[in-house]
């Protein structure tokens, strides 16, 4: 009854992509035999913005919720990776995973606020909730008061063994957020993310949990920038309320994903690649790479709305992490819809199903245009 | 030949800017003394000094601290400027191993503001000032010597300083109480509050004739605007912070004469430098003659710092980090703020004391307002100039 | 027991009352066609069954269940499948991912069973050309089929068809109109408003008349067709 | 008594604040983040021209012209280009033009706290009663305050001005059809969103002291205000303003650490009981 | 001599879908002429192609023999089209007689001006400081037409007036019309209703997906061929 068919969800070259990918990590992860300590201090740095952005970028890109206020997770993460490894004695970096968990648990209660505003009233009062948390921790001594304090639980620790730890942990929190971040945008749950961005309402009408899913994306980010906060402090043993709940956090986030590209993978990593060159080369001009930054920032906005990456996309056709799912007949008739092409290796191996059957079809165009996801 | 490379952080802008004002100049200074090098394990090395702006930001003292060690690779950091940036500065040296030298913040701030623990003290980092229990002692003697009926307001905000000054155990409250004296204490409030009428009133309903605290110039004038605006005219005000430089009075107008406020150096304080051989004197009167501004005193802290950097780095054996670093330990020296020497007990294996007394701005001769020294029982080394009149 | 039952249900924006204690039911397997003019209140009567909208006053049953406090994600996976006047597809989605998601949510399926489901779908409405192109490219007669394709996707139990046969030429309103008549036969439930009259009449079992929120006439197709008011109202043609 | 009379004189500014988000909110459903570092621009663009030798008064004549033409300039060459469905584009260039702002201020004037010398004006006080004393400058923004609600919402209710406003608001396709340019009629709206703007950050700076990384922090009162009082109505934005500000005021006198605090949750606890704000939109 | 309004060819788009297909039509002085078609047909497309609200190429839409096709809307209006939108779309926050000068903004001379509005629409009158969108179905069709009026239109095109009134209030609507067109005004109505479009107008147009499908006197129109090009049966 039905005619075979495929669906391909692996891009041509994927296996070697994959490959090189691998190659990098794995020369990533040997780093602390070879390198400096500068370069891990640096990766580590540009780690937690990174992580930090990926997940801004699930949330505005994806689940279409832009918010300023991320900072309010990403200080819950630094304070609470603290709380734990300070007083209630916890190795510093299981306190990390373990704050980033509390910051993702704070975002559940914290969004039956938020959620109450939408569009750009969302967005300052997600920062107002920022500042609440971040007057709160400026009040209580226990944690220094508004001067902060500094982690002690790490004094103990040998300063290599510390640096090492911290650098792999930052590596494969980047490398975890990039795999959670494509899984979950190819699972099914990211059809419905999708499809919540294109169109809340009709979403609405084939079953998809809106509100649900909401919820579930706003606590997933909240963790993720819990995470990258509490990795950040980790490497920098002083924590203060104006350091953690700063709103440049989000505005750096939000720069990297406007840059490469929002509302794709690729988006927030290829942000970052330029904000850290920017960085490296430009920072020492302090006010006026500032300036430029947030030049650059409106400019592309206005200009040039799908980034560097969605450029790439839309002119060459570029993928590295394939989410669609495109459907292949196996049949090589001359009017058929797309010819059986030579599909690249699946990327991960993910299952490309054939079912039998043979139905002719109808003509039709040949429809082989990649588009935006 | 090799260079030696020093690092300096300290508030050039911000509201703590005054605090950083003076550092050029005396970077300045240095580079002329350090022209033909200084000799460090048998070799001549060159001296480069960076100068970095923590822009009164913790955070941002933390990471330019960071960039200090890991890209300009400097031997050895100095900083001073309130915990907001000394206290960043020095865990950024801790943390990397790097040794610093901090000064102008109190050594509890600095000492337990980092979480210090008086058993083991500090590894790398090292600090030069006086503690609280001298500021508390020239305030209450100062106020003593006139009539007030002993009822003091205090401002201590939310910051390294206001709360280690508030501290119940280690800061004002207790030795005030043990003195006679009552305080009004509402609470830590955020730098850079805009309204004061809060305090104000609390002050009016408990009938204060002291103020005294700890906070930033642009709060001390948003205060004492206030205080004048809403009818409150206390007999003393003793700040600490905000009422130490010669432009914030001014800034004040009127309001300015009579204020009083800790000195910790001053052109009177009869000591000399190791390296320029000038006494407090001439060096402030170098400063005054090249930029046409009046003193302020952390130009003696700031030429203390490369004095004692100086003199650690010549004894190294080498540039390792841990050499420099117990050369720094090992220091016993005189410089244009007093002795410097570390290796107490407790807190005080990395922290060494300076002198302290109490100051008053007046009306000038060579400027609008001058501070003259009106109390100086916890260091009656330093001259006395009057005593304290009430507003 | 009817599969879908209103109990006087209301509706009002504002001042104005569109959709005015209208009560109805639909019997298991029958097909209902909605008439009215414009701006009577159909879509609006769609809304409320789907559940787009709440209604002020009413109750709407369905499979015997109250499900008048239900939201719209639960309302379709009881099985309630809705097309939309203005389509609504999800444009940067191909068409294919927009079937799979809605076998996906609407039909409680697996990944794998909800590709089947959409290839099923895309062959049997003719969007097998189109299957890997985004859904927002589609011309305005493709995206109402992608509605009608969706809609089918979920699975659904009861089939809400808001004015699909528009603007079809006469090939292709047969070809809908045999299309329906097997979705008929396979035992789904369906209302459809449409102003093709011929086409709907020819799926039909019985219509429903709405003009100003309130019911102008109900009954079988030949009998309502025929009934002078609704040749005035609707038809505009003085008999 | 006197909290109450303070927190009124606090939020009498802050009413100041918000007045120009509430219009650039009302009429072209823009979220401005840079709302408040253009109040700071205005301090300071006051503050340089008594620096420069003008008098207050003088310097705040000069300066609302030059912010109403730099409001019309902005909003016709650079945001109208955002304005659409999505917030994201003009969130990302408001929050773009808000470090702009920041970081300019921060080269030319330095992260020094400053503020706007007024002759000794800001030190008068006017006792009430022997122990009631309130300063003259608070009560003249007060003032000002409750002047300019008056006059914005005269001029959206009985100016043709006004009517175009409104009728972009509502309907922007079919106000062009009227004739109606609405990307001016967006910049007319932006430009006098500025002149309050610019009127609220003199003041402000004459008020307290300035720093160029103040401007988050008034964006946040501002809104707060916008949405306690209710969108759509200025003397609701006024009333959440002064709530706001007694709300900050009884907050300081508990603790002086808690009072923005206390004033943020009560804003948290509105959105939550009373979304639509507490003196929503009444027409008709 | 050249008709008052023409198209060419004229084509319409919304992003990637196309929604006219090569529309040609004119339009003379003092004619009322009506287009009817399916939903979806094109119809509102191609009016808010005329003025402006959707974009055309220049030479597609000629207004007196000189290009106006993808000028804004704001100058299409002052060169003499004004329109009555499908749906009303009145300014919620605006009342009546803000509505009413809301139209005057085009700043053109004639005779319409609120004082003879008033007359033509008594109800007005009396509601005139209500908000808008408070009044019936019928009675915000008379705003928005008033409306259109204010802006003394050489042409005056109305979409779907009778959308959602009673019969009885589109009889209203459609008497007051002669007294509108007496001064020479040209008039395009957009009406579902194939018997009122017969009725009323001189010139007829059927659209079917984006193209013109029918046209000519309506007088001389069969009903068997206007049902034909209208559902295509
Ligand atoms: N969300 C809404 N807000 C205000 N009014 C609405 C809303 N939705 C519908 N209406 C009004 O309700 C009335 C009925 O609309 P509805 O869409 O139900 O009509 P319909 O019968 O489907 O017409 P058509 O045949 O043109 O599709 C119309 O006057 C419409 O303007
Ligand atoms: N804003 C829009 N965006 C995308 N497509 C649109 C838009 N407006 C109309 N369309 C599409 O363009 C086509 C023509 O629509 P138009 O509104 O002109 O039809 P109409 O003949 O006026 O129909 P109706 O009788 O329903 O008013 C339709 O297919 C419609 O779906
Ligand atoms: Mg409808
Ligand atoms: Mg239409």
């Amino acid at each position: 009854m039905n005619p075979s068919y495929k669906v391909v969800r692996s891009i041509q070259g994927g296996q070697a992509l994959l490959a090189v990918g691998l190659a990098l990590v794995g020369l990533a992860v040997s780093l602390p035999w070879w390198g400096e300590s500068s370069w891990m201090r640096e990766f580590v740095e540009i780690a937690c913005y990174f992580i930090f952005a990926m997940m801004w970028n699930l949330m505005a890109g994806y689940g279409g919720m832009v918010s300023i206020g991320q900072q309010a997770f990403f200080g819950l993460g630094g304070y609470a990776m603290l709380v734990l490894g300070n007083f209630l004695g916890i190795n510093p970096f299981v306190a990390v995973l373990l704050g980033a968990l509390a910051a993702g648990l704070i975002a559940i209660p914290v969004s039956r606020i938020a959620f109450r505003l939408q569009g750009g009233y969302f967005a300052i009062g997600t920062w107002v909730i920022a500042e609440v948390f971040r007057l709160t921790i400026a009040n209580i001594p226990a944690v220094g008061g508004g001067s902060g304090t500094s982690l002690t639980a790490l004094r103990g620790i040998e300063k290599a063994t510390r640096e090492s730890v911290t650098y792999w942990m930052a590596l494969a929190c980047v490398v975890a957020s990039i795999g959670l971040v494509y899984f979950f945008l190819r699972s099914k749950q990211g059809l419905a993310l999708l499809a919540i961005r294109d169109n809340e309402v009709a979403a609405r009408s084939q079953g998809v949990a809106v509100g649900r899913m909401k919820l579930a994306v706003y606590a997933v980010a909240a963790f993720g920038a819990g995470l990258a906060g509490g990795l950040y402090f980790v490497g920098n043993l002083r924590i203060s309320p104006d350091a953690a709940f700063s709103v440049n956090w989000t505005a750096f986030a939000i720069f990297m994903v406007v840059i490469g590209g929002i509302g794709r993978i690729e988006g927030p990593l290829v942000g970052a690649l330029v904000f850290w060159a920017l960085n490296k080369f430009f920072s020492d001009y302090g006010t006026w790479y500032l300036i430029g930054l947030g030049l650059l920032a409106i400019v592309m906005t206005i200009y040039f709305k799908q980034g560097l990456w969605g450029y790439a996309q839309q002119r060459w056709g570029w993928t590295l992490f394939p989410t669609a799912r495109r459907l292949v007949l196996n049949t090589t008739l001359a009017t058929g819809l797309t010819p059986v092409q030579p599909a690249g290796p699946s990327i991960d191996g993910m299952p490309s199903a054939t079912v039998n059957s043979g139905d002719p079809f109808q003509d039709g165009p040949n429809p082989s245009s990649r588009y935006a996801q | 030949a090799d260079t030696v490379k020093i690092g300096y952080v300290s508030p050039q802008t911000g509201p703590l800017a005054p605090f950083g004002e003076a550092d050029k100049w005396v970077i300045e200074q240095m580079k002329t003394a350090f022209k033909d090098g200084i000799v460090i394990g048998g070799k001549k090395h060159v001296v480069q000094i960076v100068l970095k702006d923590s822009q009164s930001n913790p955070n941002r003292a933390g990471d330019v601290a960071n960039d200090l060690i890991l890209k300009d690779k400097v031997a050895l950091i100095l900083t001073a400027g309130t915990p907001e940036t000394a206290n960043p500065v020095s865990d950024a040296c801790e943390l990397n191993e790097v040794p610093c030298i901090s000064s102008v913040v109190p050594w509890q701030p600095w000492f337990f503001g980092r979480k210090g623990h008086p058993a083991t003290g500090f590894n790398w980092t090292y600090h030069m000032f006086w503690g609280l229990e001298d500021v508390i002692t020239s305030f209450t003697n100062g106020w003593m010597a006139v009539a007030t009926n002993k009822k003091v307001g205090a401002l201590f905000p939310n910051d390294g300083d206001g709360n280690a000054w508030g501290d119940k155990e280690l800061g004002f409250p207790k030795p005030l109480s043990g003195m006679g004296f009552s305080l009004t204490d509402t609470g830590r409030f955020q730098n850079g509050t805009q309204d004061f009428s809060a305090q104000i009133a609390a002050f009016k309903k408990d009938g204060v004739e002291i103020v005294t605290g700890v906070v930033i110039p642009p709060d001390a004038k948003t205060f004492l605007t206030q205080a004048r605006q809403q009818g409150f005219k206390p007999k003393v005000i003793t700040l600490g912070k905000a009422l130490l430089f010669p432009g914030a009075i001014e800034a004040l107008g009127d309001l300015g004469d009579g204020l009083s406020t800790e000195v910790w150096w001053s052109p009177s304080h009869p000591f000399t430098s190791s390296i320029t051989r000038q006494s407090a004197k001439d060096l402030s009167e170098a400063y005054e003659t090249t930029t046409k501004k009046q003193w302020t005193q952390p130009i003696g802290f700031t030429h203390a710092l490369f004095e004692v950097a100086c003199d650690a780095l010549k004894r190294s054996k080498s540039l390792k980090p841990g050499d420099v670093r117990d050369a720094v330990a090992s220091a016993k020296l005189g410089t244009v703020v007093g002795d410097v020497a570390w290796g107490g007990k407790g807190p005080f294996k990395n922290v060494s004391k300076t002198p302290l007394v109490l100051g008053q701005w007046g009306k000038g001769k060579k400027y609008k307002y001058e501070l003259t020294i009106v109390n100086n029982v916890s260091a009656p080394r330093i001259p006395l100039g009057g005593t304290l009149r009430l507003l | 027991m009817p599969l879908l039952a209103l109990h006087s249900v209301s509706k009002s924006y504002g001042a104005l009352k569109v959709t005015d204690s209208i009560s109805l039911s639909v019997q298991k397997g029958e097909t209902l066609g909605i008439l009215g003019p414009n701006g009577a209140g159909k879509t609006t009567l769609f809304n409320l069954i789907s559940g787009d909208a709440s209604v002020n006053a009413g109750r709407v049953e369905y499979n015997g269940e109250d499900v008048t406090a239900l939201p719209p994600h639960l309302r379709c996976r009881r099985g309630m499948g809705r097309s939309y006047q203005v389509p609504q597809p999800f444009g940067n989605m191909s068409v294919f991912e927009n079937l799979v998601t809605a076998a996906c949510f609407g039909g409680g399926q697996t990944e794998r069973a909800a590709w089947d489901t959409a290839v099923q779908v895309l062959d049997q409405t003719g969007l097998m050309p189109q299957a890997n192109k985004p859904a927002g490219s589609l011309t305005l007669l493709n995206r109402k089929r992608l509605e009608l394709a969706r809609a089918l996707a979920t699975g659904p139990q009861l089939l809400l068809l808001d004015e699909i046969a528009g603007g079809l030429t006469e090939h292709e309103a047969h070809e809908l109109v045999e299309e329906l008549q097997r979705i008929k036969a396979s035992g789904v439930t369906m209302i459809w408003i449409e102003h093709v009259v011929h086409a709907l009449l020819s799926v039909a079992d019985r219509l429903f008349v709405i003009n100003f929120g309130q019911k102008l006439a109900e009954g079988k197709p030949h009998d309502v067709m025929n009934d002078p008011e609704v040749q005035r109202v609707y038809m505009g043609m003085e008999v | 008594m006197e909290t109450l009379l303070q927190g009124l004189l606090l939020g009498g500014l802050y009413g100041l604040f918000a007045l120009g988000l509430s219009l650039m909110f009302g009429v072209m459903r823009l979220t401005n983040t840079a709302h408040g570092d253009f109040i700071i621009l205005g301090s300071f663009s006051t503050l340089a021209l008594v620096g420069a030798g003008l008098s207050p008064v003088m310097a705040m004549l000069v300066t609302l012209p030059l912010a109403w033409i730099v409001g019309y300039a902005l909003q016709r060459y650079v945001l109208n280009g955002t304005l659409g469905k999505d917030p994201l584009p003009s969130l990302v260039v408001t929050f773009g033009l808000s470090i702009v702002t920041q970081n300019l201020l921060l080269e030319l004037f330095s992260a020094d706290p400053r503020s706007i010398e007024t002759n000794g004006l800001n030190a008068l006080g006017w006792s009430i009663t022997p122990d009631l004393s309130v300063g003259v400058l608070p009560m003249i923004i007060l003032a000002l305050a409750i002047a300019t609600t008056a006059g914005l919402q005269w001029l959206f209710n009985h100016t043709a001005l006004g009517r175009s406003f409104r009728a972009v608001s509502d309907d922007r396709e079919i106000a062009e059809l009227m004739g109606l340019n609405a990307r001016k009629v967006y910049a007319m709206a932006t430009a006098l969103a500025f002149v309050l703007v610019a009127l609220a950050g003199a003041l402000q700076g004459m008020r307290t002291t300035v720093a160029p990384s103040d401007g988050p922090l008034l964006l946040l009162f501002a809104f707060e205000a916008v949405i306690i009082g209710g969108m759509g109505s200025f003397w609701g934005t006024l009333a959440g303003a002064l709530l706001l500000g007694v709300t900050q005021q009884v907050g300081f006198r508990f603790d002086p650490g808690w009072g923005i605090w206390g004033g943020h949750l009560m804003f948290l606890a509105v959105l939550v009981l009373r979304p639509q704000g507490l003196f929503p939109k009444t027409r008709g | 001599m050249a008709a008052l309004l023409q198209t060419h060819h004229l084509k319409a788009y919304y992003g990637d879908a196309q929604a006219l297909f090569g529309i040609d039509f004119e339009l003379n002085a003092g004619e009322l002429v009506a287009i009817i078609g399916a939903n979806g047909a094109g119809k509102s497309t191609f009016l808010k192609c005329l003025t402006g609200l959707v974009k055309a190429k220049a030479e597609a839409i000629t207004w007196k023999g000189q290009p106006i096709g993808g000028m804004p809307p704001g100058k299409i209006v002052r060169q003499g089209l004004a329109m009555v939108p499908e749906g009303r779309r009145l300014f919620a926050s605006l009342s009546v007689e803000e509505n009413l000068l809301m139209g005057a903004n085009a700043q053109r001379q004639g005779p319409w001006s609120l004082d003879r509005l008033y007359r033509l629409f008594p109800i007005l009158n009396e509601k005139r400081h209500l908000p808008g969108t408070s009044l019936s179905g019928g009675q915000q069709q008379m705003v928005a037409i008033g409306r259109a009026l204010m802006s003394n239109p050489e042409v005056l095109l109305c979409d779907e007036l009778s959308l959602g009134l009673a019969p009885i209030v589109i009889r209203e609507i459609y008497n007051a019309m002669p007294s509108i067109t007496a001064e020479g005004m040209a008039v395009v109505i957009v009406e579902q209703d194939v018997s009122v479009a017969r009725q009323v107008s001189q010139r007829l147009y059927c659209f079917q997906e984006g193209q013109v499908s029918l046209q000519g006197l309506s007088t001389d129109l069969s009903k068997e061929q206007i049902s034909h090009a209208y559902f295509g049966v």
